[in-house]
């Protein structure tokens, strides 16, 4: 789109006001940790200068949820589905790698439509914003920078402005507001400039660099399996925490006598010991080999499925590893 | 859309012990599908498991399911008349379509033989389209043997090569592990191989195969993974990109060794 | 000579193994030994060299009923030895767990162990089966109990939000008031079981003994304050040299006499000692013309009926002015020290001594309300006894059993600690 | 069915604990009798089909009794720490199932209740009831709690057993391992980890050491040495 926008920091209260007229809002809020939460109430939204704690993940695929309720009758069972009708959804204040995120989870969740997901996923508006300055762990540059392909609106802080880019019809409709101005050429130098500066940082700090779609299927053997698989507790957060991992476990639990219950699904991990389990092997069963599995999961087998990482480079795992797991350490060496 | 999660209720129709630990159900409604394909059974408050189909129509099918914990137990528990949750069916399906015009080799172990029942079905309904066929089946113990009832009539179409471990009182055919009577097919010139058995066997079956000069494309294998969703979404059964729920869980052997995933690991088929 | 033997080899409702025995000769009592046959425990070793922030987690062992007094107690030792500030806002918030947990303790006593005795039932199962509504109540009231515990407390039993100076979590306004509304809401239920509990027929027998509580002087303090005697009041610093511990050779647990008197702690020595019932409870004890200081021994019931309205008042008075609890960093000024906290369990008094030194557990000593009941206990059996010693055997054991119930012994904390008898071998 | 509720020597928290169920007993009461239950019960009965035991035997008469119950019940159930792995008694008491055969354990200090509901429901329908393979981290991460051990805690989480729901985290308290560890828990690799966190090691096997779980002895002997 060839017209930019921008719109001053005051009235940006008065255009999410706006919104949540039409939409339910979610944006980031800082209670012990930064997350995205449903919004009442534009002053609880706290834009950080990076990433949150946790990512946009919960919003479309909780951590915990119910697929179906059963109840025993004379002939047979009655379901009932728990899909909940839609909500029109704006997401606010995400940033790069989160955004980028979803476009892989909508790859694997959406192969074969998952209802539950795409129900709440469906025309689903993405405002998101540049990242200020990035967090220690950071390294979305690896994967292409801090801007994603696909957003609705993207905002950049430019001082008094955010420069505002248009990525989508949606979009457009949505700044056509009075609260929008016209950006001049000097504001869109300011908000590159912006980008580019941090984006050197990340490069600067991470320090690596993919390739599209790299071979790394000759590591499979590699020392470091063994090295990562005596350390690794198998605790799974690094699973839990990362946007893009969408595995899940399904249980049914029922009331004391089993003549009613539900079927949930919880998220899982690859770590753990029971994940690849059936009823004659445990295909997984060494620790080292699971360990290899989520790292090839992200960077090889993935590229094999849909021709891209399945890694945004929030560096949220990497905070998380207990046992200091750092990926990109890890993906360093791969590409050796 | 229909949600794909959500089970239909199936009624058991009859109940068919097969051997000590095996029982064939009925159900009904019965679904169309290709020989190979499975089903997400539910019971209701246990869990959900997956099972090939090993026969039937729209009607009706058939499911031969082996006691091994907590659905599988339950399920045996169940009488005539009693409900289930279906879901399916999932699965390619065997390339039956290839076999055509060419020789078809059958290598079952154990429950294996389920999921190749419809093949065999399939065989003897269009025997005409096949030249030599030959199906090679093992179990622990002649008790255990799966389908007893249904070999006279099978054997009007092909070649029945049975073996066990363990002999018992009166079995007068072959012991010792399937691989050795895989020697038994040299004759076989442009064979299509299916097979389906614990990990153990298909691996050792296979390099005989291929000794015997086999081509390992032509060699067809149905896999085992954990399944939670068995629609490809909720990773358990992933393996180096594919899904063995919906890619599979039937893949020619080249194309499964390259994605069996090595060291450190319980292999399946080839290590 | 008409001799006669009484033996309850396992006396049931109450909180732990114990056994009774009383021998009669000619109508008179020779010996009554309440032993507490509970294996051996270890605490007091058990927690020495232990780092300071796991005594309370520890000591919360001793006891699954009175935990929550346990762990109060031990943290306010440990503060008391470290030189921790305490604000009014934690203190408050430590006295409404101990308020629900007293409360739920003494339900459970009334409803599930002392009830079925002037019933005539077995137990609070058959119970249930004649009269579901009430037993259903005494859950309701148990839920409630809890549920007020776990707000502050993370859990009933065993809380785990309980720091030194303070509380892990934050809590909030919503969970104070939440209190609030869970205490409000059973109130009327708590009134209700007074009326049941004054109303029913206890034994009559009385004896003059000496009580022993904490004291403020401004109400029936639970959480801190002096300890006081019919005679005396002194510093809980001091316990020493007025409380003496002894073993005897029939029991596991310690004895413990005051100024070489047997002694009675609990729910009636609150009473006794402080009066200072709040109105409501005060209007009830009036109406069903029951007076402190009282030396009925079998009293202890009504007198937890009347503190379960009394503390449920101060409750929601505490609840009512509450702030918001963020938690923070606690300072600890010193890793050396000697601390001593003396707080009312919902059995009695329970006093916690610690040294700590380098942040560890030097030295314990933890006297259990149990331990201090337990020869006061002996003493009013042998009274009792004596009185109705030409009944029949049966009528004798159901009335010893009511008035020990009464006490309602925490069999788990009087042996904490094992002093005497041999080893198992199997340990 | 007929249950029964024994305590050995402990705390008696997992009773306390069981009356908590609070009303879900009144239901459980529909589908089992409770025959033995000293806390609350003046008459007593063997057998039971179902026994479940809290504490630990700490004298004769308590491995006679424990030898008795298990003779006189189908399914013995662990009840709690003690039983289930030792506990914070005395650290020289052996848990139930070095005495008895035990058919289930229920962890934690007390159990979890729904845990025990889980199980009932699992006798009442005949359904499979195991002990889960992984943490009280991966409870604590799907509640999205934020980390103590992050934060500067010795947190028992990553080798603890799943089933409590991350109860501690969740309270703002690093998990002090009562449920004992899972069996794939890479323990010596916690070990290491809290040290280079800076923990003493002194520290660490303290915390180690709090519910003298048996299956943690190696690892507290192998950091005795380093
Ligand atoms: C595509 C596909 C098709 C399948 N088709 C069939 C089929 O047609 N027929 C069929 O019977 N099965 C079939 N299976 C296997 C079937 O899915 C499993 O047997 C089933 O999931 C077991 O579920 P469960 O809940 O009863 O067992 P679970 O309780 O989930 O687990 C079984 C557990 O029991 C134990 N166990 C398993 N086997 C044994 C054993 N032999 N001895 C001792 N313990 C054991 C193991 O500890 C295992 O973890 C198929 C699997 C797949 C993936
Ligand atoms: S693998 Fe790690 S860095 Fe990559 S997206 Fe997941 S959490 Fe972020
Ligand atoms: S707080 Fe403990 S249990 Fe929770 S994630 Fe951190 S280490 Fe794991
Ligand atoms: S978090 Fe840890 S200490 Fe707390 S209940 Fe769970 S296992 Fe026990």
């Amino acid at each position: 789109m060839d017209t930019f926008v921008k719109i001053a920091k005051s009235k940006l209260k008065d255009f999410l006001q706006h919104i949540m007229e039409n939409y339910t809002l979610y944006a980031p809020v800082k209670k012990k940790i930064s997350r995205f939460e449903r919004i009442e109430d534009p002053s609880q939204i706290c834009l950080l200068p990076n990433r949150t704690e946790i990512s946009l993940k919960p919003i479309f695929l909780p951590p915990k949820e119910s697929l179906f309720r059963w109840k025993k009758v004379e002939d047979g069972y009655i379901i009932e589905d728990c899909l909940n009708g839609k909500e029109k959804k704006v997401i606010f204040g995400a940033k790069g790698c989160d955004v980028a995120s979803l476009k892989i989870l909508d790859l694997y969740m959406m192969e074969v439509s998952d209802p539950y997901y795409a129900s709440r996923r469906k025309d689903t508006i993405i405002i998101g914003i540049t990242c200020e300055y990035p967090r220690e762990s950071c390294f979305c540059t690896a994967f292409g920078g801090m801007i994603p392909d696909e957003y609705d609106l993207w905002l950049t802080d430019i001082g008094d402005y955010y420069f505002v880019d248009i990525g989508s019809e949606r979009g457009k409709e949505l700044v056509s507001m009075e609260l929008f101005e016209r950006a001049s050429p000097e504001d869109e130098e300011r908000k590159r400039e912006k980008i580019e500066r941090a984006e050197q940082e990340i490069r600067k700090m991470a320090k690596i660099e993919l390739e599209e779609y790299q071979d790394m299927e000759d590591k499979f053997e590699d020392k470091i399996w063994e090295e990562l698989g005596d350390i690794c507790l198998s605790c799974g957060r690094c699973n839990l925490i990362c946007p893009t991992c969408h595995c899940f476990d399904v249980r049914d639990i029922t009331n004391l006598d089993g003549s009613a219950g539900e079927r949930i699904r919880v998220w899982d991990s690859c770590h753990l010991f029971e994940f690849a389990k059936t009823s004659a092997e445990n295909f997984r069963r060494d620790r080292r080999a699971r360990v290899r599995y989520r790292i090839y999961d992200k960077f090889v087998f993935s590229v094999k499925r849909y021709k891209l990482y399945a890694c945004v480079g929030c560096g949220r795992c990497i905070d998380s590893c207990h046992a200091g797991i750092d990926i990109r350490d890890v993906l360093r060496r791969l590409i050796r | 859309m229909s949600n794909p999660y959500i089970p239909s209720i199936a009624k058991i129709m009859d109940i068919i012990d097969e051997t000590p630990d095996t029982k064939t159900f009925v159900i009904e409604p019965g679904l169309s599908f290709k020989p190979g394909q499975f089903v997400e059974l539910t019971v209701f408050g246990y869990g959900e498991a997956p099972f090939s189909i090993s026969g039937g129509n729209e009607d009706s099918i058939e499911l031969s399911i082996r006691a091994v914990g907590n659905v599988t137990r339950k399920l045996h528990a169940m009488k005539i008349g009693e409900h289930i949750g279906i879901r399916g069916p999932f699965g390619n399906g065997w390339p039956l379509e290839k076999a055509e015009g060419r020789d078809l080799l059958i290598v079952a172990g154990g429950i294996g033989l389920a999921p190749l029942k419809p093949v065999i079905e399939w065989v003897c309904k269009n025997r005409s389209k096949l030249n030599e066929v030959t199906l090679i089946y093992g179990a622990r113990k002649p008790s255990l043997l799966l389908f007893k009832r249904m070999f006279e009539e099978w054997k009007k179409c092909m070649n029945i090569l049975l073996t066990v471990d363990e002999p018992e009182e009166g079995w007068k055919g072959e012991v010792g592990v399937v691989t050795k009577l895989c020697g038994k097919v040299k004759e076989f010139s442009d064979a299509l191989t299916f097979m389906c058995g614990p990990p153990v066997m298909m691996k050792y079956a296979s390099k005989t195969l291929i000794d015997l000069g086999f081509s390992p494309d032509d060699l067809y294998l149905s896999l085992e993974r954990n399944m939670r969703c068995g629609i490809g979404i909720c990773g358990h059964c992933a393996v180096s990109g594919m899904y063995v729920c919906k890619d599979g869980p039937i893949f020619p052997l080249d194309e499964a060794l390259k994605f069996i995933e090595k060291p450190h690991e319980v292999q399946g088929v080839l290590d | 000579m008409v001799e006669k033997k009484i033996e309850i080899k396992e006396i049931t409702k109450i909180e732990g193994h114990a056994n009774l025995t009383i021998e009669i000769e000619d109508d008179r009592v020779k010996r009554v030994a309440f032993g507490i046959h509970e294996g051996l425990r270890h605490f007091e070793t058990l927690i020495i060299g232990k780092r300071y922030h796991y005594l309370p987690e520890l000591t919360s062992r001793i006891c699954g009923i009175c935990n929550v007094a346990h762990q109060i107690a031990s943290i306010r030792a440990v503060e008391d030895a470290l030189g921790i500030e305490v604000s009014e806002q934690v203190k408050d918030l430590r006295k409404l767990m101990l308020i629900s947990s007293h409360i739920q303790s003494h339900i459970l006593h009334l409803y599930f162990l002392a009830l079925p005795d002037y019933i005539g039932v077995e137990s609070a199962i058959e119970l249930a089966r004649k009269d579901i509504k009430l037993v259903k109540k005494a859950f309701k009231l148990k839920e409630a109990c809890n549920y007020m515990t776990a707000l502050i407390g993370g859990r009933a039993v065993h809380p785990c939000t309980i720091l030194p100076g303070g509380f892990s979590k934050r809590i909030t306004k919503g969970m104070i008031d939440k209190y609030l509304k869970k205490m409000r809401e059973i109130y009327p239920f708590l009134l209700e079981s007074a009326e049941l509990f004054l109303s029913l027929d206890y034994p009559p027998y009385e004896r003059e003994s000496e009580y022993v509580a904490l004291r403020d002087g401004r109400g029936i303090p639970l959480y801190e304050g002096k300890i006081a005697t019919m005679h005396a009041v002194f510093d809980a610093h001091e316990y020493g040299e007025h409380i003496k511990e002894r073993a005897v050779d029939y029991s596991t647990a310690k004895r413990s006499l005051i100024d070489g008197r047997d002694f009675m702690v609990g729910a009636l020595a609150r009473i006794n000692i402080n009066g200072k019932l709040r109105e409501d409870a005060r209007e009830l004890a009036n109406r069903f013309g029951i007076r402190f200081p009282s030396n009925r021994v079998a009293w202890i019931n009504p007198a937890q009926a009347l503190e379960n309205v009394h503390y449920a008042m101060e409750a929601m008075e505490i609840a009512e002015n509450l702030k918001e609890y963020e938690p923070e960093k606690i300072e600890v000024p010193r890793t050396d020290g000697e601390g001593v906290a003396a707080i009312e369990a919902p059995r009695g008094l329970l006093i916690h001594h610690y040294v700590i030194e380098k942040g560890k557990c030097r030295y314990a000593n933890i006297i259990t309300p149990t331990a201090m009941n337990a020869e006061n206990i002996e003493r009013s059996l042998e009274g009792y006894v004596s009185k109705i010693a030409d009944e029949d055997d049966g009528f004798i054991r159901k009335e010893a059993e009511k008035v020990i119930r009464a006490y309602d012994p925490c069999v788990s904390c009087s042996v904490h600690v094992m002093r005497i008898g041999k080893m198992s071998t199997f340990l | 069915m007929n249950i029964g509720i024994f305590s050995l020597s402990c705390c008696e928290g997992c009773s306390v604990e069981f009356l908590n169920m609070e009303e879900e007993i009144l239901d459980i009461l529909n589908h089992f009798g409770i025959e033995n239950f000293r806390l609350v019960k003046e008459v007593n009965k063997l057998p039971v089909d179902v026994a479940f035991v809290e504490g630990v035997p700490a004298n004769e008469n308590e491995v006679a009794k424990l030898l008795e119950i298990r003779r006189n019940s189908e399914i013995l159930v662990a009840l709690g720490s003690c039983s289930a792995t030792g506990g914070v008694l005395a650290p020289g008491a052996k848990p139930v199932g070095h005495y008895v055969d035990v058919d289930h354990c229920l962890y934690g200090c007390p159990f979890s209740r729904d845990e025990l509901k889980e199980f009932l429901t699992s006798i009442i329908i005949d359904k499979a009831f195991g002990k889960k393979e992984y943490s009280v981290c991966m409870e604590c991460s799907l509640l999205e709690n934020g980390c103590l051990l992050e934060e500067g805690y010795l947190c028992m989480g990553p080798i603890t057993v799943a089933g409590c729901n991350a109860l501690c985290p969740s309270n703002g308290k690093p998990c002090l391992g009562c449920r004992g560890s899972y069996e794939d828990a890479n323990l010596k690799s916690h070990a290491k980890i809290l040290l280079d966190k800076g923990f003493s090691k002194d520290e660490i096997i303290d915390a180690f050491s709090l519910f003298s779980h048996r299956d943690l002895r190696e690892v507290i002997e192998w950091l005795k040495r380093r």
